[in-house]
């Protein structure tokens, strides 16, 4: 199967005009899905670009990003939205009518499994009833049981981080980390993020088996300088590096 | 230790805990919105150890050069059943101890110093940069930088270097270079010792001021506990006793250890984590960091340089009594530790000092050895479980996480 | 040490090496015309140690009682290869050491303390008597003491009372009653203080006390070397040496120990007396026994209470320079020892100072081990000998008779 | 074979006469044999009780101890002389002359293996050009190789000493000394010596495979007072104890 790409983007960063733009304007079928995060006033897996853009997205008032989904929705862009369960939390109502607003049957909530755990059970339930699929968050932390809990629980792909924050990059041995991932999390898709660095990273965890990759950080700079072609033809080096390997 | 059989007891691999955990690890957190503290360890420690720090693969592999360090200062060390002291408490129970006291170093902190040290070094690193507060993590650290044919500097935490100058004196056999801290070698201890030139120190001061040292002059750092790696580097504990055990047929009913940034306790006991074991952490009553101590995200450091874990901390600007511990005044635990000891799969236990000087007495005179004064809270509740229930069969294994050799006054203050 | 291999190690019996002597060794020999100085023995010393000391049986069966106190203070002591100094001295050959100094007590010295102690404690004595030196003599006698459900009384050479506090609450800690000698506690040593109130004391002085104290109190004495039996007990250590260096493939071809009353090298180096391995006894420069002492009957002990032994000895009444190394002071050295450097079959060497501390301080640094300074003198024997011929293939085992973690401050005379 | 009773005196103590006077009147068949002791100046393997003897004896000229000598011929009982080597080196003529004057072939020599082992071979040479035979003295003590070395230069019994000196008396394990002794020794006759205290200790040697027992120490306290008669009832017990072991 064709290897996966992915992008992030905050929502309401730099601004939701230049998001509408940049989406519009993608080239067809460069990308596989958007992973839209919604500012969050505690983001704290993200390392500081990101960080950044959850503090210049300022207002959480969600149907302001509406022309941004509604775009994606447009260009048959799949959809997935992130949201740390400290915001979900206190705005449930409003993000899940957000989501079925838009038609997004995925979120990930990255600080549901270390900080919550312990309400993990309800809340999934709670999205099943919504009809909202859970995109289990996992990373090289993440015990043994509570990867297989959570394959009981739902049979979504993967979201895997490599690193312990967004946008950081510590020393990591790829190969290792991804063939743990994959032995563990077998017959499952699993999309790799948090710190690839460049299109030989990218390469490298498709080399390995993972089964996508997804970009944040690397085109936060560009993001900030409105420089649309630049963060479209970065994209399309992961593309070029990702396909390349198969 | 040091047999030909040494390699029956030897594991090939460190554990890791971190998969084995009932839950998930909160990661560290930065201190700062807009700068990465996070980003700024790969300044200061060497790759090989990040990449071990956030890669948690449950086994990781000891490299050859390090085995071969290891068996060089004395491991495997030994496993003793104490039955001078059975027989003295009248216990129906078999007592055994781990001993790490038997390294050359005289305590556990050698099994992370040789790792750290060889990956600086390979690394192309002249010198390391450490604080001490006890002064066991400084002497392991100058010895393994030593045998890496690197320098070493320890800060070491003021009212030690004045007390201890036998410690100072050994690191500088090792060829360390020891300075007092507050220093005048670093802003941070600038700073304090112009607000106070008597002030007496702190292992979070020493740590600020190792850091910065670090990082001013492009060395690499040792960080002596607290760290998953460096828990992970400790396991060679525990996998060795796991091993001794089984070759005597024995099993581990009840594992207790004493905790001050929590690197021998865990060590010891994580590689027992998946069985049935009962397990005691044992901290000093005037740092009762579990039992008084708040578990969430607080700073390693007091100067807060590095970033936040989540853990039981008393506070990162606790000032502790100047108790004769001093390895056990760490205002914090390591996280794997500290979630594992809040899940309730390991009790917590304060000892007070009455009560660790007399059972280190009662074991110097059965089994010889003078224990660290750290490693005495360790025995004190060993021994307080034992009385509880003479009767029991209970296999109680207990880790001496160093030798008390070089703080024998601490004998005069238990002195009737 | 203290594994389940142990039993591969430990040996079974003690050896005695009487039995394969190239020539009788001469008996004790009365000093006075009309009474029995042997006999006297008979009231100071445990029966059974008598017993063992004039059977001379070549294979002297190891109690099960003893055998277990040996596993719980340490034994088997790891053998070690030396690789690091050995790497350091660019030195073709091997180069391991026996580690003494991994006993509980610090030194080669518990290994006879223990039967001695149980000995006693079997005729029902409730109190042992000695002397110390260096402190490591009375701290084993304390320790075996205690293991033994006994008092001890320890007869503490003045300037060492003074220089090493340490060593005394090691002492108090295990229990037993530390004077310092010469005291008022005996008719000699009262005499002795009368003369000179400030006299510094002398090992045969503290032997004199400690014996006299016996003989009034009833009590049982504890000698710490030359006699035979004291030899055969530290057997253990060249038994154990043979039995690592056989399970490893390997060979000795030179043996170095040191030499103060000659217990500990005598102890490594006589279970190979038989073979081919060259030896070496390193004694002080500055108590040069066997290059000017004069080998023929000479006293134990200064008061002359004890008989006379045909041995090498600077004269019992010789007062050596207060050097470091205290264990290394005493006049005289153990017969079947002095035969054998008389008979050439074992060689002697004298070390001085600077090169000893030079030695330790290359040892520490790429070992980890602080040695005792006696110690120390082996080192620089065997670091000598790989220095004249770097090339060498030979196979040098060096025993280190102690660590030396209470005597560091010799380090600070070794400073340039 | 009948256990063999072994008597030592010193020559000159107390005096010649009692000797005489004790030697003739002893029972027929009592003892298998006397060994003489004459007196020297360093008797340093000598326990304090036969020390004194040899002080008491006083003059070492031995033509005043040829009436002893004689009253053993006349009776026919089997003599030897134990000398000290450093007596000796200074005397030999006037010895070995004693000797073949009392036709004594046998002669100990305490010191030889210990103080003289390097002029040991030439002086046995010089004994048996004498025609006289050296009886080795051995004890716990002699190494496995002196052993050997002078069970090959001679064909005698075998004196052998239980305890570091004459008289004293250490604690002993007789048996493991015995055993030990007679398996070293095999196929020659062994005489064991110094400090046999009682009767029971002389009946365990004999058990143990001595081939006869000496008696010393045990004697001179009755000596001295010119007590005979209880010098030969001592005697009849020891008989008594090693006969009953048969
Ligand atoms: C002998 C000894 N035991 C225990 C400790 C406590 O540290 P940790 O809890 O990391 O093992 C120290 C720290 O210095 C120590 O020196
Ligand atoms: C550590 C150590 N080594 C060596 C010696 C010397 O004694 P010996 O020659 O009997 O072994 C001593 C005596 O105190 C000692 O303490």
């Amino acid at each position: 199967m064709k290897p996966r790409l992915l992008i992030y983007f905050t929502l309401g960063f730099p601004d939701d005009q230049f998001l509408v733009k940049l989406i519009r304007d993608m080239p067809d079928g460069l990308v596989d899905g958007l992973e839209l995060g919604l500012p969050s006033a505690d983001p704290r897996y993200d390392g500081p670009k990101i960080r950044l853009t959850h503090i210049a997205a300022k207002s959480r008032e969600l149907e302001r990003f509406d022309p941004v989904l509604r775009v994606c929705g447009e260009r048959g862009i799949r959809v997935n939205i992130l949201s740390y369960y400290s915001d979900f939390e206190n705005n449930e109502r409003n993000i899940l009518s957000f989501l079925s607003r838009h038609s997004v049957h995925e979120i990930i909530v990255p600080d549901l499994l270390i900080d919550y755990a312990d309400i993990a059970d309800p809340f999934l339930k709670k999205l099943q009833s919504a009809g909202i699929s859970y995109i289990p968050f996992f990373n090289a932390a993440t015990p043994d049981r509570v990867i297989e809990k959570y394959m009981r629980s739902t049979n979504s792909w993967i979201y895997y981080g490599l690193q312990p924050s967004t946008g950081i990059n510590m020393p990591l041995d790829i190969q290792s980390v991804v063939e743990r991932a994959t032995s563990l999390l077998r017959g499952r898709d699993i999309i790799f993020g948090f710190g690839i660095r460049n299109g030989q990273d990218a390469a490298r965890i498709i080399e390995a088996g993972g089964h996508g990759i997804a970009i944040a950080t690397a085109l936060i700079d560009d993001i900030n300088r409105h420089d649309a072609d630049s963060v479209v033809h970065k994209i399309e080096e992961y593309r070029r590096a990702i396909d390349f390997v198969v | 230790m040091y047999q030909t059989k040494e390699q029956e007891i030897l594991p090939e691999y460190w554990y890791n805990v971190v998969p084995d955990l009932p839950e998930q690890l909160s990661p560290p957190k930065d201190s700062s919105r807009d700068s990465s503290s996070i980003e700024l360890l790969k300044q200061i420690l060497p790759e090989k150890l990040l990449e071990q720090e956030f890669s948690f693969r449950r086994n990781e592999r000891i490299p050859d050069e390090i085995m071969d360090l290891y068996i060089q200062i004395g491991r495997p060390t030994p496993l003793v059943r104490a039955r001078n002291l059975e027989k003295k408490l009248s216990y129906s129970g078999k007592i055994f101890f781990k001993y790490e006291g038997a390294t050359v170093t005289g305590s556990h902190k050698i099994n992370t110093a040789l790792p750290q040290a060889y990956y600086a070094a390979n690394e192309g690193v002249e010198e390391v940069v450490t604080e001490t507060g006890a002064g066991q993590w400084g002497t392991a650290t100058a010895l393994a930088a030593s045998l890496n044919s690197m320098r070493s500097k320890v800060f070491m935490v003021s009212t030690s270097y004045k007390q201890k100058p036998l410690r100072k004196q050994i690191m500088e056999i090792y060829g360390a270079n020891v300075v007092s801290s507050p220093s005048n070698e670093t802003d941070f201890g600038k700073k304090i010792l112009k607000e106070n030139k008597d002030h007496p120190g702190s292992l979070g001061i020493a740590i600020s001021e190792a850091v910065e040292y670090a990082l001013e002059k492009g060395y690499k750092y040792m960080l002596g506990s607290v760290m998953n790696s460096v828990i992970t580097h400790q396991s060679i504990i525990g996998l060795e006793t796991k091993k001794q055990l089984e070759l005597q047929g024995e099993e581990a009913d009840v594992m207790i250890g004493c905790v001050g940034g929590g690197s021998n306790f865990s060590g010891f006991a994580f590689p027992f984590i998946s069985g049935k074991a009962e397990m005691i952490a044992t901290t000093a009553e005037e740092v009762p960091k579990f039992t008084h101590g708040k578990f969430g995200y607080d700073f390693i450091d007091t100067a807060g340089i590095l970033p936040q874990l989540k853990m039981f901390s008393l506070g990162a600007d606790f000032v502790p009594p100047g108790i004769y511990a001093g390895g056990l005044r760490y205002h914090g635990a390591a996280p794997a530790l500290s979630m594992l000891v809040h899940s309730g799969r390991i009790r917590a236990e304060d000892v007070g000092e009455n009560e660790v000087i007399s059972a280190m007495r009662l074991f110097s005179g059965t089994q010889g050895i003078i224990p660290a004064p750290e490693s005495g809270h360790a025995i004190a509740s060993a021994i307080r479980y034992a009385r509880q229930d003479p009767a029991s069969k209970k296999t109680i294994v207990v880790n001496i996480s160093g030798h008390g050799l070089l703080d024998l006054s601490i004998f005069s203050r238990g002195k009737q």
